[in-house]
Parts: C-alpha cells; sequence; structure tokens
C-alpha cells in the first residue's frame, strides 16, 4: 500500500518535472521524485541507499541544478520542441514503455517465491566497500576528483578570459 | 503482481517519464534532468534485483547503485559545466541551436 | 758508426726546416728569409763537408767505405718497410758539390731577385728543393729517393712557374712536371718490379739489400716471358725515369722551355742538380745496371748500358745540334745541359760510374757557372735573352766575361787547364774501348765540335762586337725611356761567379789519368800519383784527338761569326745564309714539340673527348634508354589508370559521396534526433530478441 | 665502470643531434652551433673507441649483440675492426669539415643541418652493423637525407640530379636487398659474420642446392647470381664504370657541402660494402669473375680520368677524379682474388694491396672534401661561378688560398710526402705481382691526373689576372683556422702513415687470412 503512495508520488514528481514550463519548478518536482524514490528505496529495505539518495540527489544534484538555472537565468524559451518531433518523441516513449512493460509482464524470472528478508547493515556495506570493492571504490573517488577539477575548469575557464 | 514485478514497472515508467523529458523538451537544463530520471530508474532496477534476486548477501546490487550514484553526482556537475559554459559562448540553453557537429 | 752517419738527415732536414720558416714569413721579411735559407744551406754544407772528410777517412784507414742507416716506416701485413740514409763515396761527392753550388745559388739569388716581389717565397722554393735534392742524395732506399725525387719535380714545378702571371711560364711548368712524370711512372713501375722480385727497397742492408749480390743474382737468373731477365727489364724502366729528369730524348722537350724560370733557378736545377738526379739515380743503381750473369762475358755491357749509352749518344749529338740555331741565351745553354746530360749518360754506359759521375760534377760547376754568367748578362741587359740583340759586352761587364769565358771553355773541353777537358776526354776515351760499337765515340766526337762551335758562337754574339742593344731598342716605338746601357751585375752576383769559375778550372786536376783520384775514391780505393797514366793504352791519341777537334770547332765558330762584327740584330745568321732549310730544322728544335702535339697530345684529347662522350652518350645513353622505356610503361599506365580505371573510380567517387551527403543529414548534430533513434532502435532490438527468443 | 661510449652510443649521438637542432634551432646561429656541437661530440666518441680499441687485435671489438626479432634471425649487432674504426673517423671527420663548408648556408639552416646529422648517423650505422637488416636500414636512411640535400638545396639541375641519384642507388639496394633475402630464405641467417663463415665452410652451397628445382650445378649458378646482384648494388654506390653516370651530375649539382659528404664518406659506403660483405661471403663467386672485375677496375681509373680532362667545371673534374682514385681501391680489392692458396708472398702482396686500400679509401676522403671545400670557398667568392675559365692569376690575390688548395690538389695527385702517396704506392705494390698488366695500365691514370689537376692550377691560378676578381679577398683567419687539420692531416699522414697503417694491419692480416 505505502509503495504504491510512494510510487505515484515518484510518478507525480517525474512527469511534473520535465512537463512543467518553469525551470525552478520543475526542480522542485525532481526533487519530490527524488525523494519518493527514496522512500521506495527504503521500503525495499536498503536504508543506506535511500538515505544516500536524498543526500545526493536532493541536497546535491538537485541544488546543482537550481544553481545552474540562476546562472544561465532565463533565456526566455521554455517551449517544447517542434510538434512534429513531440509527436514523433511521444510515439518512440511510448513504444520503448511498452517493450519494457511487455518484457517486464512477460518475464518468467518474476515467478519466483519471496526469499527472506535480506540484511544490508551499515557494517556489512562498509566492510563490502573496504575489502571487496576496495579498488573501485578509489576509482571512483578519483573519477569524483577528476570530474570536479574538470567541472572548475570548464566553468571557470572562459571567466578568466574575459575579465 | 508480485513486488518484484511492481518496482520494475515503478522503474520502466520512471525510465520513459525521463526519456520523454530527454526527448521532447527542447532545454538542455530539462535534457538533464530526464538523463537523472533514467539513471534513477536503473537504480531501482537494482535495488529490486538485489531485494527479490538470489543471493542478496553479496550486496552486489547495493554497491552497483553506491557506485552508481557517484558516477551520476560527478556527470551532474559535468554536464552542467558544460551548459554553463555554453551558456556563454551562445547565449542560450536550447539544445536544437547547439549543432555546430552537425555532418 | 760516427756522429754524421747517424745524423746525415740534418743536412735535408735544414733546408727543409728552412722552407719551413720562410713557408710562414710575411712577404716583407726578405732578409730574415734570405738570411734563414742561405744560413741552412752553410751548415748543410758545412756537414756535407764532415761527411766527406768522414768518407776521405775511411778509405785511407781501408775501412768500409759505405755506412748505412735504416729505420722502420710502416708496417703492412707481416713487414715492415724500411727506409734508410747511406753515406758512400758518391753520396759524399754530390753532397758536397750540391750544397756548394747551391749555397752559390743562393747568395747569387739575393742579388738577382733584389726586385721580386716575392723574394721570400722563391727562398722558400729553393730551400724546399735543396731538401728534396739532397734526400735524393742520401737515400739508402729506392723508395725514398723515388718520393724525394718526385718532390724535387714539385719544386722545378713550383720554380719554372715562379712568374706564374706570364701564360708561358705557367705553361712550361706544367709540361715540365708531366714531361717527367711520364719517366717517373715508368720508374714507378720498375720500382714496384723490384719490390716484388727483390722483397725491399733498400740499397744496401746487410747484404739483404736490392743492389747486393743475392737480390742481383735472383733477378738476373729470373727470365720474363720474353726471355729478359728481370734485371734488365726493371733497369730499364728505372732508366726511364732518369730519361725524363734529365732530359733525354725522347722527353727532352721540357728542359728548355723549362728556362721560363728565373735564372737562379735554371742555373740550380736545370743545370746542376735536378737534371744530373737522372745520372745519379742511374749511378746510383749501377749495380743493377751492370748484373749479368754468370754466364756472360764480364767484359761486355748488358742490355741495359748498351740502351743508356745509345740514348746518351743520340742525345749529346741531337740537342748540340740544336743549339746551334738557337737565339736565346738560356735556351743554347738549355740544350748545351741536355747535351751534355747525354755525355754523362754515355759515360756511365761505356765507362761505369767514375767516369759518368766526373763530368756530372765538372759540369754541375761549369754550367752553373754559366747559367750565372747569362743571368748576370740578362740582368745587365735589363731582362733581354736574345743574343742577337746584345753584342759588346766584354767591355761593359768584364768580370761577367771573363768569368763566362772560363765556363765556355770549360764547356768545350779546352785542353789541358779546364775540368770539362778531363772529364769529357775520359767519356771519350771509354767509348773508344767500348766493346760493343765504336759509333757512340764518333757521336761523342762530333757533340764535341758542336759544342764548341755553338758556345763560340754565343760568346761572339754576346760579348764582342757593337751593343745592338740600343739599336733594338730605338727601333721599337715602344721604347719610351733613354735606350738603358748595360752595367756590371752587383758584387752579390759577381762573386759567386768568380768562386764558381776557379772551381771550373782547378777541379780538372783531380780526375786527370796521372792521378785519378776521382776514380779511386768513388770505388774507395787510395789514389795513385802517376804519370805513367798518361802513357796507358789509348789515352793520348784520344787526347790529341780531342785537343783537335775543340781547335777545330773554335776555328769554325771564329770563320762564321768572329771573322767580321756582327752589326744588325736583324741581319740573318751565317749558317741561315748558307743553309736556310737545316738551319730553319734546327731552329725548330726538329719539329719535336709539333710532332708530340701531333701525335701523342692530340691523341691524348681525343681519348678524353671519346671518353666523355662514352660517359654522356653510351653509358648515360643505356641508363636513358632504360629510364625512358620504364618512363614510357608509366605513361602507358597512366592513361590506363586516366580513361579506364579512373573514369570508373570517379564514377565510384560520386557514389560515394551522394551518399555521404545523405548519411551526412542524419548526423544532424542535434542529441535529441539521435537519441530519438537510439529509442527506436532499442524497442526495436528487444522485439527482435524477443521474437528470436519465442521462436 | 666503463666511461667509454659504445658503438649504440656513438650511433645515436647524431640522431639526438638532428633531433635537437630541429627542435631548438629556430635561428640560424643556434642551429649550426648546436649541429657542429654534436658533430665535434661524435668525433670525440669516436676519438675515444680508437684508444679504446685494442689495434693489436684483427678480429671485430666492441661487439653488442641484442635479439631483436628472433623469428627472423634479425639481431642488433654491431662491432668494429680496424677497418670500421678508419671509416669512423672518416666520418666522423668529415662531416664538421661539411658543416663549416655550409656555414653560411640561407635557407632552412636547421633543416639542412638536420639532414646532415642524420646522414652521419646513417653513416655510422652502415659502418658498424653486422647484421644484414639493420646494416640495411642505415644503408638506406643515408640515402633519403642525401636526396633531400641535394634536392632542396642544389643547383640549377637539382631535381634531374636528385632523382637519378634517387633512382640509381635505388635499383643499387633493391637487387642488393633481393639477393639477401634470397640467401636468407636458404639459409634463414641475416648476419654477415655467420654467413661468411658458412661460405667458408661450403655450407652455403649446400643450403643453396636444397631451392627447388636445385643441384649442386644450379647452386653454382644461382649463388654466381645473388652474387652479382649484391655486386651491382655496391658498384652503384662506388661507383664502377659504367655504373658511374649519376655520380657527375650529382656532385656537380649537390650543394658543395654535401657532396663533400657524398664523396668524402658515402663513396667509402660501397667499397665498404664490398671488403666486409661480399668478399667474405661470395669470394668464390668473386674469384670466377676477377679478369672481367679487373678489366672493370682499369675502366674505372683510365676512362673516369680521360673524362676529367675535358670538364669544363670544378665540381665535375674533382668528381670524376673521385670515380678514378676509387678505381684505385677497386684495383685493389680485386687483385687479391686473384691467386689463393697458403704462399705467404703472395699474401704479404695481398696484406699490401688491402692496407694501401684501407689507408686510400681514407686519404681519399680527406682529400676529396678538402678540395670540394675549396670549390666551396671560391663559389662563396666569385659567387657561384666555378667554371674552369672563369678565373685566372688568382694566386696574385689569394696567395694563401692558392697555396693551400695546391696541397689538396698536389695530395690528390700522389705527390710523395703528402698522404695521396703512400695509399697508392701501397696498393700499387700489391697488385703489381697479383696483376701486373692492370697495374702497369693504371699507371696512365696517375698521369692523367697530373695532367688535369695541373691544368687546373694553370687556369684557375696562373696567368694574368682576370679583372673581375681583382678584388677577391683571400682565406680568412678562420678559415684558415679551420683548414689547418685536414691540412696537416695531409702532411701528417704522408710523413708518418703508420698513424693509420698500425692500427689496420690486424685487421688486414685477419682479412687475408679469411680470403685465400
Amino acid at each position: 500500500m505505502l509503495f504504491t503512495i510512494f510510487a505515484a508520488l515518484t510518478i507525480a514528481g517525474a512527469v511534473a518535472a520535465i512537463s512543467l514550463r518553469n525551470l525552478v519548478h520543475s526542480v522542485l518536482s525532481l526533487i519530490l521524485a527524488f525523494a519518493g524514490l527514496a522512500a521506495v528505496y527504503l521500503l525495499l529495505g536498503a536504508q543506506f541507499i535511500g538515505f544516500a539518495q536524498i543526500l545526493v540527489y536532493v541536497g546535491a544534484v538537485a541544488i546543482l541544478i537550481v544553481f545552474t538555472i540562476l546562472l544561465t537565468r532565463n533565456d526566455g524559451t521554455f517551449g517544447t520542441s517542434s510538434q512534429a518531433s513531440w509527436n514523433l518523441g511521444a510515439l518512440i516513449v511510448i513504444a520503448v514503455f511498452g517493450t519494457l512493460a511487455w518484457t517486464i509482464h512477460s518475464s518468467a524470472a518474476l515467478q519466483h517465491a519471496l526469499p527472506p528478508q535480506p540484511e544490508a547493515t551499515m557494517q556489512q556495506i562498509g566492510t563490502a566497500l573496504m575489502v571487496r570493492f576496495a579498488l573501485p571504490l578509489e576509482v571512483i573517488g578519483l573519477l569524483l576528483t577528476a570530474a570536479l577539477i574538470g567541472a572548475a575548469t570548464i566553468a571557470l575557464h572562459e571567466k578568466q578570459e574575459r575579465p | 503482481m508480485t513486488p518484484l514485478s511492481s518496482c520494475l514497472m515503478l522503474s520502466a515508467l520512471l525510465f520513459s517519464v525521463g526519456f520523454a523529458g530527454v526527448l521532447m523538451r527542447r532545454n538542455a537544463i530539462l535534457i538533464l534532468i530526464g538523463i537523472e530520471l533514467m539513471l534513477n530508474a536503473a537504480n531501482l532496477n537494482f535495488i529490486a534485483f538485489w531485494r527479490y534476486g538470489s543471493a542478496p548477501e553479496a550486496l552486489t546490487g547495493v554497491m552497483f547503485v553506491i557506485f552508481s550514484i557517484g558516477v551520476a553526482a560527478a556527470e551532474a556537475a559535468v554536464g552542467l559545466a558544460l551548459i554553463i559554459s555554453i551558456y556563454r559562448h551562445r547565449k542560450t540553453t536550447q539544445i536544437d541551436r547547439i549543432n555546430s557537429m552537425r555532418g | 758508426m760516427t756522429w754524421i752517419v747517424r745524423n746525415l738527415w740534418l743536412i735535408p732536414a735544414l733546408p727543409a726546416l728552412a722552407a719551413g720558416l720562410t713557408a710562414l714569413a710575411k712577404r716583407h721579411q726578405r732578409r730574415y728569409s734570405a738570411a734563414l735559407a742561405i744560413g741552412a744551406m752553410g751548415l748543410s754544407f758545412l756537414l756535407s763537408l764532415c761527411a766527406f772528410s768522414q768518407v776521405m777517412l775511411a778509405i785511407t784507414h781501408g775501412q768500409p767505405s759505405r755506412q748505412v742507416v735504416n729505420f722502420p716506416w710502416f708496417e703492412f701485413g707481416n713487414q715492415w718497410l724500411k727506409l734508410g740514409w747511406m753515406l758512400d763515396p758518391l753520396t759524399a761527392i754530390m753532397l758536397v758539390m750540391v750544397t756548394f753550388v747551391g749555397l752559390l745559388i743562393f747568395i747569387y739569388s739575393t742579388g738577382y731577385m733584389a726586385h721580386d716581389d716575392n723574394f721570400t717565397r722563391f727562398f722558400c722554393f729553393l730551400s724546399l728543393f735543396a731538401a728534396a735534392m739532397l734526400g735524393v742524395i742520401i737515400a739508402n732506399s729506392l723508395l725514398l729517393l723515388f718520393m724525394c725525387w718526385e718532390l724535387v719535380g714539385l719544386t722545378s714545378y713550383l720554380l719554372i712557374g715562379f712568374w706564374y702571371h706570364k701564360p708561358s711560364a705557367a705553361a712550361a711548368a706544367k709540361k715540365a712536371f708531366i714531361t717527367t712524370r711520364i719517366g717517373d711512372l715508368a720508374f714507378l713501375v720498375g720500382m714496384l718490379w723490384l719490390f716484388s722480385q727483390a722483397g725491399t727497397l733498400l740499397f744496401y742492408d746487410q747484404g739483404a739489400g736490392c743492389l747486393e749480390h743475392s737480390a742481383l743474382t735472383a733477378m738476373v737468373a729470373h727470365l720474363t716471358g720474353i726471355g729478359m731477365a728481370a734485371s734488365t727489364g726493371i733497369a730499364l724502366l728505372i732508366f726511364a725515369g732518369a730519361v725524363g729528369k734529365s732530359g733525354q730524348v725522347p722527353l727532352h722537350v721540357w728542359l728548355p722551355d723549362a728556362m721560363e724560370g728565373p735564372t737562379p733557378v735554371s742555373a740550380l736545377i736545370h743545370a746542376a742538380t735536378m737534371v744530373a738526379a737522372g745520372v745519379f739515380l742511374v749511378a746510383r743503381v749501377y749495380p743493377l745496371m751492370a748484373a749479368h750473369s754468370d754466364a756472360a762475358s764480364a767484359l761486355s755491357a748488358t742490355t741495359a748500358l748498351q740502351v743508356v749509352t745509345w740514348i746518351g749518344a743520340i742525345t749529346a749529338v741531337f740537342a748540340a745540334l740544336i743549339a746551334v740555331a738557337q737565339n736565346d741565351i738560356k735556351r743554347i745553354l738549355a740544350y748545351s745541359t741536355v747535351s751534355q746530360l747525354g755525355y754523362m749518360m754515355m759515360g756511365l754506359g761505356v765507362g761505369g760510374v767514375a767516369v759518368g759521375m766526373f763530368h756530372l760534377i765538372t759540369h754541375a760547376f761549369f754550367k752553373s757557372l754559366l747559367f750565372m754568367g747569362a743571368g748576370s748578362v740578362i740582368h745587365g741587359c735589363h731582362e733581354e735573352q736574345d743574343i742577337r740583340r746584345m753584342g759588346g759586352l766584354s767591355k761593359l761587364m768584364p768580370v761577367t766575361f771573363a768569368t763566362y769565358a772560363v765556363g765556355m771553355l770549360a764547356l768545350c773541353g779546352f785542353p789541358l787547364f779546364f775540368s770539362g777537358f778531363w772529364s769529357k776526354d775520359a767519356i771519350l776515351h771509354a767509348a773508344m774501348g767500348w766493346s760493343i760499337s765504336r759509333i757512340p765515340f764518333y757521336l761523342g766526337s762530333l757533340g764535341a765540335l758542336l759544342t764548341a762551335f755553338y758556345m763560340t758562337r754565343q760568346v761572339y754574339y754576346v760579348f764582342f762586337g757593337t751593343s745592338r742593344l740600343a739599336s733594338h731598342h730605338e727601333a721599337t716605338p715602344a721604347a719610351h725611356t733613354a735606350p738603358p746601357t748595360p752595367h756590371e751585375s752587383p758584387s752579390s752576383m759577381t762573386f759567386p761567379l768568380v768562386l764558381l769559375a776557379s772551381c771550373a778550372i782547378l777541379l780538372g786536376a783531380v780526375g786527370t789519368p796521372a792521378w785519378p783520384w776521382f776514380d779511386s775514391f768513388l770505388s774507395g780505393e787510395a789514389p795513385i800519383f802517376a804519370f805513367a797514366g798518361f802513357l796507358e793504352h789509348g789515352i793520348l791519341p784520344v787526347m790529341l784527338t780531342s785537343t783537335l777537334i775543340v781547335f777545330l770547332g773554335l776555328a769554325l765558330g771564329w770563320w762564321f761569326y768572329g771573322r767580321q762584327p756582327i752589326l744588325s740584330a736583324d741581319l740573318p745568321d751565317a749558317l741561315e745564309q748558307l743553309q736556310p732549310g737545316i738551319f730553319r730544322v734546327l731552329q725548330n728544335k726538329f719539329y719535336v714539340d709539333e710532332l708530340y702535339e701531333h701525335t701523342v697530345i692530340r691523341w691524348n684529347s681525343a681519348l678524353a673527348t671519346f671518353s666523355d662522350w662514352l660517359d654522356r652518350w653510351v653509358w648515360n645513353g643505356v641508363v636513358m634508354t632504360v629510364s625512358n622505356l620504364v618512363l614510357g610503361l608509366s605513361w602507358l599506365a597512366r592513361s590506363t589508370d586516366t580513361y579506364l580505371v579512373n573514369t570508373s573510380f570517379d564514377e565510384g567517387c560520386n557514389t560515394v559521396t551522394t551518399s555521404g551527403k545523405l548519411l551526412a543529414r542524419l548526423q544532424s548534430g542535434r542529441t535529441q534526433s539521435y537519441l530519438r533513434l537510439v529509442g527506436i532502435a532499442f524497442a526495436a532490438l528487444v522485439l527482435v530478441l524477443i521474437w528470436s527468443a519465442r521462436s | 665502470m666503463n666511461l667509454t661510449p659504445s658503438i649504440s652510443s656513438l650511433t645515436v649521438v647524431p640522431l639526438v643531434g638532428a633531433l635537437a637542432v630541429l627542435a631548438l634551432g629556430s635561428n640560424r646561429k643556434l642551429a649550426r652551433g648546436i649541429a657542429l656541437a654534436f658533430a665535434f661530440l661524435a668525433l670525440i666518441f669516436t676519438l675515444l673507441l680508437w684508444h679504446r680499441f685494442n689495434p693489436a687485435s684483427g678480429t671485430l671489438q666492441l661487439e653488442e649483440i641484442h635479439a631483436w626479432i628472433p623469428v627472423l634471425g634479425v639481431q642488433y649487432h654491431v662491432g668494429a675492426d680496424g677497418l670500421s674504426l678508419l671509416m669512423l673517423l672518416l666520418s666522423t671527420l668529415v662531416v664538421p669539415m661539411s658543416m663549416a663548408a655550409s656555414w653560411n648556408i640561407q635557407e632552412k639552416p636547421s633543416l639542412y643541418f638536420a639532414l646532415i646529422l642524420l646522414l652521419e648517423a646513417g653513416l655510422i650505422g652502415t659502418f658498424t652493423a653486422l647484421n644484414f637488416f639493420h646494416w640495411f636500414l642505415f644503408w638506406e636512411l643515408s640515402l633519403i637525407p642525401a636526396f633531400f640535400l641535394i634536392r632542396l638545396w642544389g643547383g640549377s639541375q637539382r631535381a634531374t640530379a636528385a632523382t637519378q641519384f634517387f633512382l640509381y642507388t635505388m635499383v643499387g639496394s633493391v637487387t642488393l636487398l633481393l639477393s639477401f633475402l634470397a640467401l636468407f630464405l636458404y639459409t634463414g641467417i641475416f648476419d654477415f659474420i655467420t654467413l661468411g663463415e658458412l661460405a667458408r665452410s661450403g655450407h652455403l652451397l649446400q643450403s643453396l642446392a636444397t631451392a627447388p628445382h636445385g643441384t649442386a650445378a644450379t647452386a653454382d649458378r644461382f649463388a654466381l647470381l645473388i652474387c652479382l646482384g649484391a655486386l651491382l648494388g655496391f658498384a652503384v654506390k662506388v661507383p664502377i664504370v659504367p655504373f658511374h653516370t649519376w655520380l657527375p651530375a650529382t656532385y656537380a649539382e649537390a650543394p658543395t657541402g654535401t657532396t663533400m659528404l657524398l664523396t668524402g664518406t658515402m663513396s667509402k659506403m660501397g667499397l665498404y660494402g664490398l671488403i666486409r660483405i661480399l668478399l667474405p661471403i661470395f669470394y668464390l663467386q668473386m674469384r670466377s669473375m676477377r679478369t672481367p672485375l679487373l678489366w672493370l677496375a682499369v675502366a674505372t681509373i683510365v676512362l673516369s680520368a680521360y673524362a676529367a680532362l675535358v670538364q669544363k667545371d670544378l665540381k665535375r673534374i674533382f668528381a670524376y677524379s673521385s670515380i678514378n682514385h676509387l678505381g684505385y681501391c677497386l684495383l685493389g680489392i680485386f687483385s687479391i682474388l686473384k691467386f689463393t692458396g697458403d704462399d705467404p708472398a703472395m699474401l704479404s702482396e695481398k696484406a699490401a694491396a688491402l692496407s694501401g686500400v684501407f689507408l686510400q679509401m681514407f686519404n681519399h676522403g680527406l682529400t676529396a672534401a678538402t678540395l670540394f671545400w675549396f670549390v666551396a670557398l671560391l663559389e662563396k667568392r666569385s659567387g657561384g661561378l666555378r667554371g674552369l675559365n672563369d678565373f685566372g692569376g688568382l694566386r696574385k690575390v689569394a696567395t694563401v688560398f692558392a697555396g693551400l688548395m695546391g696541397m689538396a690538389l698536389f695530395s690528390s695527385l700522389g705527390l710523395p710526402g703528402l698522404n695521396g702517396f703512400i695509399g697508392e704506392f701501397l696498393i700499387f705494390k700489391g697488385v703489381f705481382p697479383l696483376a701486373g698488366w692492370a697495374a702497369s695500365l693504371s699507371t696512365l691514370g696517375l698521369l692523367l691526373t697530373a695532367i688535369f689537376l695541373l691544368g687546373l692550377i694553370q687556369r684557375v691560378f696562373a696567368g694574368p689576372l682576370n679583372p673581375s676578381f681583382a678584388h677577391m679577398p683571400d682565406l680568412t683567419t678562420a678559415e684558415r683556422l679551420s683548414l689547418f687539420p685536414p691540412l696537416a692531416l695531409m702532411v701528417a699522414l704522408g710523413i708518418y702513415p703508420q698513424l693509420v697503417l698500425g692500427v689496420i694491419n690486424s685487421t688486414v692480416l685477419h682479412l687475408v687470412q679469411q680470403l685465400r
């Protein structure tokens, strides 16, 4: 029951995020969608992921987008694509969703019985991250640093050249 | 409908909505938002398969999602930086005006 | 081994050092360079006297008169090539002669060349020449001798062309070098042959030298394909080198032209020393020349010596004939030199080393005397060389005249008091006793007659009568100065003349039949004084004959040129009036130069042109043909390409371009259109997968 | 620890130099300075190698072997004996001279000097490589810079000359390559030393007999064919008449500094190949052709000397004179094919001829390069004129110039006391007993050399002064100083040839022992 509510909340937020004309409103709806999703994670027993979702997406990404919107200001056009390409896009989206849904529906792999609820404590995750996934963790750290520097460089470059 | 398939359906819906945003809006920021949604849909899939799949004690799905979130954060940072940079050049964030890569 | 033998190398090294230092001198450092050259030469002279006395001492004490010092030079394969020097009577006597005459000519040159711009360079070349010539003399290795021999040729070349701005001088220098090099190449081949036969080029090396008994025996025994002993072939080839250097027929053509050089050069190089090097070479390798198999009689001359004799005799007469009709004072002397060198060769051929060498030494003194006298005359007459325009100089240049007369009488062989008489007499005596033929003797006598005649002619032209220099200068409009009067030369020039004149007289004393000091010195024996020497078989008749011949020559000269004074420079020669045809042939030197011009030189340049043609048209032609063929093929291939391959290829290209353009439209640069395609593709893919899984 | 450089490091020096010149040499002075510094560094390395070299041993020294492509039998194998060392010294000596002669080049100086250094690297590699694979790489490497040097900086006919040069040598290289590929096909060996040993033991012919349809008889013919192919490659490079027509045009059109390199060092590559590669591997085949080869050598000597007589361009005269001088080397090399057997007298003659050949190679490199240098100096003063009849009486205004060039000319003419004589003497000394007729005919070349060189002196330096050169400057102090080393070396070698002969003698003996 809870799942249905949160799912509806998520979908509603997502639809609002992509269809609202005001960009700031879009972002607020996006935050709603992210929050809904976080709730779904909690329902599914992945507490860590749920909180990470809120921290990263709601706390960081969404704020970042807001800043971007403020920085680029409003260039006056919120419009969707031209009518023809809008139609085409919609058609394609429906096709994709259809294939996905049909696949999920007809998949035999989904007919399993429910297994016991797995434990995903912080300790387990921490141990796994530090032992089995130590190298990927390092790599992701490196990637983040690189991305950070890269983003800073790309965004700052012009400013320095044109004071 | 089993819990797994409903999760997957949610994920598919979310993905389609994100995809629709990417395809049907012209503002680069909105496209980025769409992409974020698609990523989240994928994350949801991982969690669902971890929760209902076999050998959940290996934590594979969780790990995947953790790294995916990391990558997504990086991607968002770089993508937005690019958008700012492009905006400085072209004074627009409309994606269909940015077509200098045309063949 | 005494100090002087060990340090004999100093004798050539000193002038070489002087040459090196003078080469670095500035152009205006005249006194410095002259002093350097003369000082070095003087020291060499003193050392040569030391060497000479060393040999004298050795002979009087009955010790071996030949001492050698050999040293290794470089290695090839398993052996070292050795060079060395030696001191023997022949070396000693030549050393003294060359350094003495050289010293005098150096002193003379300071006067003669005083006004020349390139004074320092002149002394540099002269010193270098002296060094090389002394190297030839002391060499105990045919290779070392050859090397110095070539260097002598180089300095001769440099000095003949000293006044290089005169084209004739430059041409004469080149001619001299090349003509002598023809002989030198034969020499080189002979040397190589000798090397391969004897295994060494050292003359004397404690029994292992190439002029010593074992090597000679082997070479005599070794017969070549045409039945000639190897020794004969080698000797003849080496003699060819001597022919070139000593201006023997047929390679004599360069020597008269060499008179283009400054007169001291003519005196030193082309009268006294270098041209005599050929004679010296024959004397040096005399054991090889005279080597005969044991079977043959020791008395009969070897083939090599016969050739030497004949070439010498022919040259003696041939050159003397030409000298009769020349008008250039130095050319007359040059042909006279050629003729006298012929005598020396003949002397070597018929009488052995001592006979030829004696004439070489006496000739060196009186011929350099004559040349320097001629130089003095030319200097006094302001560079006039034509004897027809001289005359009457006996009163104006008394010292020159007196010394010139001494030289002339010595050259003619005036009896008893002049050295030339004794040396020439020795040759004629030996020729008369030659076992092969009497003809060389007759030729020699004829040469003596001609010598006396042309020298009388020259002296009458130059020194007697009235001066024709002034009249000539009046006749030419170019004379814008007052007619120059001949004057006596400075003392630096007359002093050597007097010294040489006394030598020309006194030297005769050492080679008379009564006291054959020279002969015995060369053979390393103590001389014996005995008047009985005159009474030896055939000596007195020969002396009488030659005396008669000399007087006949002098009288003939007087008859043609002395009876009435020569009045005008333009008057034809007395002989020309008598026999114009013969005179013209003689005046044109038997047309030998023209003969060479029309044969050897022309063939040579024809061959050169042919070779160039071969290069340009045949060798290159083959290459060009091949390359043209290849080019033709490639042209064919290109046309095929253009009209067949390219057309279709272009079509293909167009198709590709068009389709490319079509495809490029897909490349809209719009991300969304790409994503649309991705979406379609994804859906299609899933459908296909599911469908394929189903079926 | 041994501080002396190895052969590989010597090869690398000019390569690094070329890169450095290209990278740093934006202006002319810097470029030539760097280039000269590297050229001198290479010279110093060579002298250090020379010092380290043990002259008492005739075998290869300073060897370096590294596996490279084992499947193809390719090793990196370098080493030097007396001959290699002599050629190394010559190359590293001529390169600075050539640079000095091109000191004032105006167009793209950094590229020019870099190409020269590259050429030097090719030369050093060729003279030390012992495996066909990289030997051939270096052989070709030296060709490419030479082509560009001629093509970009040459005279008015440079395009034709460069193409002719390139195609000619390329054809030679191709036949050479084919020959060695054929050898490799049947033996599987690229190493020169091993191939030489195979040839001596007779296994080479056996291997060739394994060719399809091969018998002992066809093996002989096949070996001869392979030998001819390789010979052609070297014959073009030396060159041997009638494969020489590229040379006069190339030498005349190349910039004079490059001509110095071409004649001083590149012409030695062919001779070096003949001695190091062809003779040990194909001794039997070469021996069967000895009489025609000797005739070719004599023709090279005599015809080129005759052709030089009628040339009107100084560079062409020296080009033909160069062919003539190399002809003596050919004569020496081919004459040692004459006798086989252990007769010590004959071995000694062969040693003399080979010693002479080595010495002559060095001497000719030195002298010819110096002569072309003088031509460069003359061109600089005359504004590019270099015809035989363009000058006259220069001795009056340029005494030192005339004197020093005269010295080089007389060295080329073989005057005793200068370096040219000993080499020629030793060659003739060795050849005369081996092939007397060839030696005697070849003396004609000596005479003709004298004629055209003296004619040159007569036309250029003697006679009345040509008024257009009345103010020609004499040699400057810098020019005198830079000319001093080669001229001093000429005199030193003329008086004391043991300087070189001492180093090569054991090598000569070793070679003679091999070739009998």
